[in-house]
């Protein structure tokens, strides 16, 4: 079925443009990238018919990678309907994503080199999530993470831009390392890093093996989709243009970990103590980004936190075992997250580059194509029926409750958050009076027209697309009442955005004041990144000034090193007389050390 | 006796030998010292080319071929740079050209 | 073993006799053709129609002083024409004229000595051939000679590449390197020479070939290792006597070389051009037969006064001759030998020819002749040669 | 015959290579050089190298060897000059050569004291035939690589020479 046409297509757009861009026009660079990349969804409707349906998995072989004593990876691709599912959603977001872009990017410079790096993230993403086993995976894995880098620092005269690159970077490191580790622990316990081979293996390991692999995995989960402890990179990965925002860091490279938890799911089912630490991470880091969402002020920084949020419901599904749920909540949010990022920028875009909420307002009149279809987002983020949103959501907060009670409660409560802070952004943009500077204009169909299909999906994916029943692990039976209590939670975060920044803008300032500390906290973020400076990067950078620089490089190595290199002149000046210049005493030198060399040999190989 | 001993060649391509590095060793001329390279090449040629009797294999013919084939990418890159050490300085001797000591 | 050495030696003789005396001719010849390309009769005065003309020159060549001017390097300047010579005849030993003969009970081939590699011998020896004249030039310690060495070398490296393409070509149909095989190969019909073989005829390849046959044996047009008019005599300025006519008589066998190289590889070297049973064995005969009435005919109508004796006597020869070509006995090796000597002279009389027509090239036109159009034009008729032996071999 | 052959084309080598290394002229090396290769293109013969024989005199003897005739004579090259000296040439040159070939001899004799010997047809499987098949075949990415390699040397000498033509 020639599966490696699928990312090789988008790896081809990337040739082309990366090494020709620069002489194309601009129309040229968009049929490459464009088509490229709509060429590869086709290609995955092709493949979807021609397999479908797909029962098991249908993998294939292209060559041996490695072969080393028991272990033997080859470059494998698979396609089953977990991937299927996730392929739909990377192809089909990525090409509106990139038809958006040409709209987006139209008057940036580097036009050529966005294409490409975008189209090189397609092939990563691709690889990533057609690989058959943990290596591939891992390829795909970093690929994304380069890309990401790449797209972060897309504008590279920027200093923030370009630290935001190395933030996400260097926080990926971390994660990447426990991925690392998860691998060479399969390769230790099971021989193998083949999927279908671990978890065939994985009901017969030992429990602590398993929990191990799976903290490690979750390790790596965690760094690429920005949960708890290593979420600070996402909201500063929002320096890069929006349509990467949407696609990398709202739609896909993020939810990578939810899917390779999701793909290990054989391990955690069989590891209850890394499924639950997985669960509580993701409750945790959806209410934790939640209460962070409530105060930002950047409309792109409210999208970030609330992105981080959704991504620990994904985790918390996951890890409540409804790994399902958690990959239906996958899709929805890759819809309405894609769309309210892509509203974002389309709002950015029509006020030139303005993003922060307190100097927008009033843009329903402005830009009305835009208002209408990111409401339609928000209100599926909110969890209100029958928008896609609620159903994924609602299968999440089932699962959890089957978990642990407090968990739902938890996510009911930041359900009603993310309806707050949501609504709240969408208030402050669009109702009121125009509080900025600029002339507001809207955006050209190029970008709206993405707008409208995201919006349609938005609506109608919860209720049209049955991920759980296609993945074929149906949740538990419907309890109307837990429905109710959520939904509920999200109407009242709606009404309370409405009551305080539409109907009584004056409440807001008044409750902030009389929450000052709290709302200071929120606001500053808890002061995360000021704690991880103070007690990581502060210490490390001191103490590799004190101890590594100042005791052990200049000390112990430099020391050593002047110290041999002293010695290294003093014999130098004797050998010196060996460097006279002249070609024939070098040679001569090259004749003594052959005649050397045949006599070692002559000794070693015991001719006498 | 009509067969020549296998030794015989060998040998003779280590005279050769020897006597190409004496050419690089002994000669000033940079044309007779490159002429002395393509000695030893022609040298270990020859040894090739009697292993491969020996082994009844004809992989030392190739291995002779690319020899030939690199010696003459190799003498039209070093003519080249004779040529224009000839032209920076005027002169053909290699004992001259030792600015690489300083 | 013994009879082998035996008939090696008579047959290497009975060649170098042979090739001696045509060389000697063929520069008659040449003078004769050049003159009358330019409308002028010729060696006329010594021997009839200036036939004994070689004879005469050789004579003066030898007695002449051989003169050895001071200040050339000695060694050298002895032996480049000796180079040349030898290098000219060597290649001559693998050519073969005629197929397996039977004289006196033993077979032999019409061939000095049959190589595996014959093709690449002769394209070795004729690399070989550059030495004679590039020493020559350089020993003279004379600016012209050592223009001429410099120019030749550099000439006959350049053209030596299309010459080796051009060459390759048609072994990709013949598929063997051994000549004998390579004109058994094309037997048959002129339909079956390379020239013209098959689906994909070697044309371009031949003119390719002859071109650089031209430059390879320094004839004009490529003649500028010698250029009189500037060089004065180019390479050979120096040298006097026989070891000046040794250069002239290596030229002369180089062209013979690549002329029984052009026949070989391209024209089928001495088959008939169609099969003796469509009457191809009557040619001769009715070409020496036509010549000896033509000669008796003019010789009744003398257009000169020397010519009533001479002329009957050819036309007798030529009438003897073409009586011989009808002895059954002898046809079985005159035939091939004079389809061989036939096809060889026409491309020999190309040769003088071009040389009586087309003037010298510039020697910065001859280089990029050769590396800018000559060259890769061979690359691609080579290639695509490959494509069709492989397409429809 | 063999042996007659082998010690005549034998010692026209060696006796050619002294003449490269003792000729103070580099033509007179030059065709020294030639007349080595010449004699090693028959010994090449004799061990059944037909191909190789006849690429030896057409790529070495008829191509590189008339390069080198060709720049000495554009170089105008006399006799090499005498100044300039090393020291450690002089000195551990010549002890270091007669170890060199003391050694090699040693070493051939020790592992070849009656090893196969060399008959003419011994081995026929030198013929351009044999060589075509392993060249491209086996040594296909060799080959492919080599014809890359001419060709950058091309460029290359094309590149450090173009002062010259301007």
């Amino acid at each position: 079925m020639q599966l490696w046409l699928i990312p090789v297509l988008p790896l081809a757009g990337f040739l082309i443009n990366g090494l020709f861009g620069r002489r194309f026009s601009k129309g040229a660079v968009n049929a490459v990238a464009i088509g490229s990349v709509a060429l590869s969804f086709a290609w995955v409707l092709k493949t979807i018919l021609a397999l479908s349906p797909l029962a098991g998995a249908y993998s294939e072989h292209y060559f041996t990678w490695i072969r080393s004593g028991i272990v033997n990876i080859g470059c494998d691709l698979a396609v089953d309907r977990l991937t299927i599912v996730m392929l739909l959603v990377v192809t089909g977001v990525g090409a509106v994503i990139h038809v958006y872009s040409i709209g987006y990017m139209a008057h940036e410079g580097g036009y050529y080199r966005f294409f490409a790096f975008l189209n090189l993230f397609m092939f990563f993403m691709l690889v990533l999530v057609l690989a058959s086993n943990y290596l591939v995976m891992f390829v795909g894995w970093e690929g994304v993470g380069l890309c990401s880098y790449l797209l972060i620092g897309f504008y590279f005269d920027k200093k923030f831009a370009t630290d935001a690159g190395n933030k996400a970077f260097i926080v990926n490191r971390i994660g990447d390392f426990g991925f690392s580790l998860a691998m060479f622990y399969m390769v230790k316990n099971f021989g193998s890093l083949d999927f279908a081979t671990v978890f065939k293996q994985a009901p017969g390991a030992p429990e602590a093996t398993l929990t191990i692999i799976g903290l490690l995995l979750m390790l790596g989960a965690c760094g690429k989709s920005a949960q708890l402890p290593l979420y600070v990179w996402l909201p500063d990965a929002m320096a890069g243009p929006t349509p990467v925002s949407a696609l990398i860091h709202a739609a896909t490279m993020v939810t990578a970990g939810v899917y390779m938890t999701a793909r290990s799911w054989a391990i955690y089912a069989h590891a209850p103590a890394a499924a639950e630490t997985v669960a509580i991470i993701g409750i945790a880091t959806a209410f934790f980004a939640a209460t962070i969402g409530l105060a930002q002020n950047d409309i792109k920084k409210v999208f970030a936190y609330s992105t981080v949020s959704q991504l620990g419901y994904m985790f918390l599904g996951v890890g409540c075992g409804a790994f399902s749920a958690g990959i239906y909540h996958l899709v929805t949010h890759a819809f309405f997250k894609a769309l309210l990022f892509l509203g974002a920028g389309s709002v950015i875009h029509a006020l030139s580059g303005e993003q922060d909420l307190r100097n927008m307002g009033g843009l329903r009149k402005k830009t009305p194509w835009t208002f209408w279809t990111m409401m339609c987002a928000a209100v599926a983020i909110a969890g209100v029926p029958p928008f896609a949103g609620f159903f994924s959501k609602d299968a999440i907060l089932l699962a959890a409750h089957h978990y642990a009670p407090w968990m739902y409660w938890l996510g009911t409560i930041t359900a009603g958050m993310t309806a707050f802070y949501v609504f709240r952004a969408m208030f402050l943009a669009f109702f009121g009076e125009y509080r900025g500077h600029e002339h507001p204009h809207e955006s050209p169909p190029v970008m709206l027209v993405p707008l409208a299909v995201l919006a349609l999906l938005s609506i109608g994916g919860g209720f049209a697309l049955h991920v759980p029943e296609f993945l074929g692990t149906a949740g538990g039976e419907e309890d109307r009442a837990l429905m109710a209590i959520s939904t509920a939670a999200g109407v009242m975060g709606i009404a309370l955005a409405w009551l305080m920044y539409v109907a009584k803008p004056a409440l807001a300032e008044s409750f902030a004041a009389s929450m000052r500390g709290l709302y200071t906290l929120v606001y500053n973020k808890y002061f995360v990144d000021e704690i991880y400076g103070a007690a990581v990067v502060n210490p490390l950078v001191g103490g590799s000034r004190a101890v590594l620089w100042k005791g052990v490089d200049v000390g112990l190595i430099d020391g050593a090193a002047n110290g041999v290199g002293a010695r290294a002149r003093n014999i130098g000046s004797i050998l010196r007389l060996m460097q006279s210049g002249n070609i024939r005493s070098y040679a001569t030198w090259v004749l003594f050390g052959s005649v050397v060399l045949i006599v070692a040999m002559g000794i070693v190989g015991g001719l006498r | 006796m009509t067969e020549v001993p296998i030794s015989w060649f060998l040998t003779l391509s280590a005279v050769l030998f020897v006597l190409g590095v004496a050419g690089f060793v002994f000669r000033r001329s940079v044309v007779t010292v490159f002429m002395s390279i393509e000695l030893m090449l022609n040298a270990v040629n020859l040894s090739f080319v009697t292993f491969s009797y020996q082994l009844q294999q004809v992989n030392g013919h190739l291995f002779a071929f690319f020899v030939m084939v690199v010696a003459a990418a190799e003498a039209a890159v070093g003519l080249a740079i004779i040529l224009t050490v000839f032209k920076n300085r005027a002169t053909l001797n290699i004992d001259d050209v030792d600015s690489m000591k300083n | 073993m013994d009879s082998f050495i035996v008939i090696s030696l008579i047959k290497a003789a009975v060649v170098f006799a042979a090739l001696m005396a045509t060389l000697l001719y063929l520069q008659w010849v040449e003078r004769k053709v050049i003159a009358h390309i330019q409308v002028r009769p010729g060696p006329y005065r010594v021997g009839p129609h200036g036939l004994l003309q070689p004879i005469a020159d050789v004579i003066k060549l030898m007695t002449k002083e051989d003169l050895i001017p001071p200040y050339v390097n000695k060694p050298l300047y002895l032996a480049a024409p000796f180079i040349a010579m030898t290098m000219a005849l060597f290649s001559i030993s693998v050519i073969p004229f005629g197929p397996m003969i039977e004289v006196a009970g033993y077979k032999t081939f019409m061939q000095l000595t049959d190589l595996n590699i014959g093709v690449l011998f002769v394209l070795a020896v004729s690399s070989m051939g550059v030495y004679g004249i590039a020493l020559a030039g350089w020993s003279s310690n004379n600016k012209y000679a050592l223009l001429g060495g410099l120019r030749s070398s550099a000439q006959m490296i350049s053209y030596e590449l299309p010459l080796s393409l051009a060459i390759a070509a048609p072994l990709l149909i013949s598929n063997t390197l051994i000549l004998r095989q390579l004109v058994e190969r094309q037997a048959g019909s002129i339909l079956e020479w390379n020239v013209l073989h098959g689906p994909f005829p070697q044309i371009l390849s031949f003119l390719i070939f002859l071109i650089a046959g031209f430059a390879e044996t320094n004839r004009v047009p490529f003649d500028l290792p010698e250029a009189e008019n500037e060089l004065v005599a180019g390479f050979h300025v120096e040298y006097s006597s026989m070891k000046f006519a040794s250069f002239f008589m290596a030229e002369y066998a180089n062209m013979i070389t690549v002329s029984s190289m052009a026949v070989l590889l391209f024209l089928g070297g001495w088959v008939a051009p169609w099969p003796a049973r469509y009457g191809s064995s009557l040619v001769p005969v009715a070409i020496f037969a036509g010549a000896g009435v033509v000669a008796l005919y003019h010789g009744m109508h003398p257009g000169h006064r020397r010519d009533r004796r001479t002329l009957p006597v050819f036309g007798a020869a030529f009438l003897a001759m073409a009586a011989v070509f009808l002895l059954p006995a002898v046809q079985a090796w005159l035939l091939p030998l004079f389809w061989f000597c036939a096809k060889t002279g026409s491309v020999l009389f190309t040769f003088m020819w071009v040389r009586g027509t087309l003037p010298r090239l510039r020697y910065d036109q001859l280089m990029g002749f050769t590396w800018k159009f000559l060259f890769p034009v061979a690359f691609a008729d080579l290639l695509a040669t490959g494509f069709l032996v492989a397409w429809f071999g | 015959m063999d042996v007659i052959l082998f010690l005549i084309f034998a010692i026209i080598a060696v006796v050619c290579a002294i003449n490269v290394v003792v000729q103070t002229h580099p033509i007179s090396s030059a065709i020294s050089l030639v007349g080595v290769m010449g004699s090693l293109a028959v010994l090449y013969l004799l061990l059944g190298a037909e191909f190789i024989a006849a690429a030896q005199v057409i790529v070495y003897a008829g191509a590189i060897m008339v390069l080198f005739v060709f720049v000495i004579m554009l170089l105008n090259a006399g006799a090499e000059s005498k100044h300039g000296r090393s020291l450690v040439a002089q000195l551990l040159g010549a002890p270091l050569l007669v170890a060199l070939l003391g050694l090699l001899a040693y070493f051939v004799e020790r592992l070849y004291p009656r090893g196969v010997s060399v008959r003419f047809g011994g081995f026929t499987h030198g013929t351009p035939l044999d060589i075509g098949r392993a060249l491209f075949t086996t040594y296909l990415l060799p080959f492919e690589a080599t014809s890359i390699l001419i060709l950058i040397a091309i460029v290359g000498a094309i590149v450090l020479a173009w002062k010259e033509i301007d």
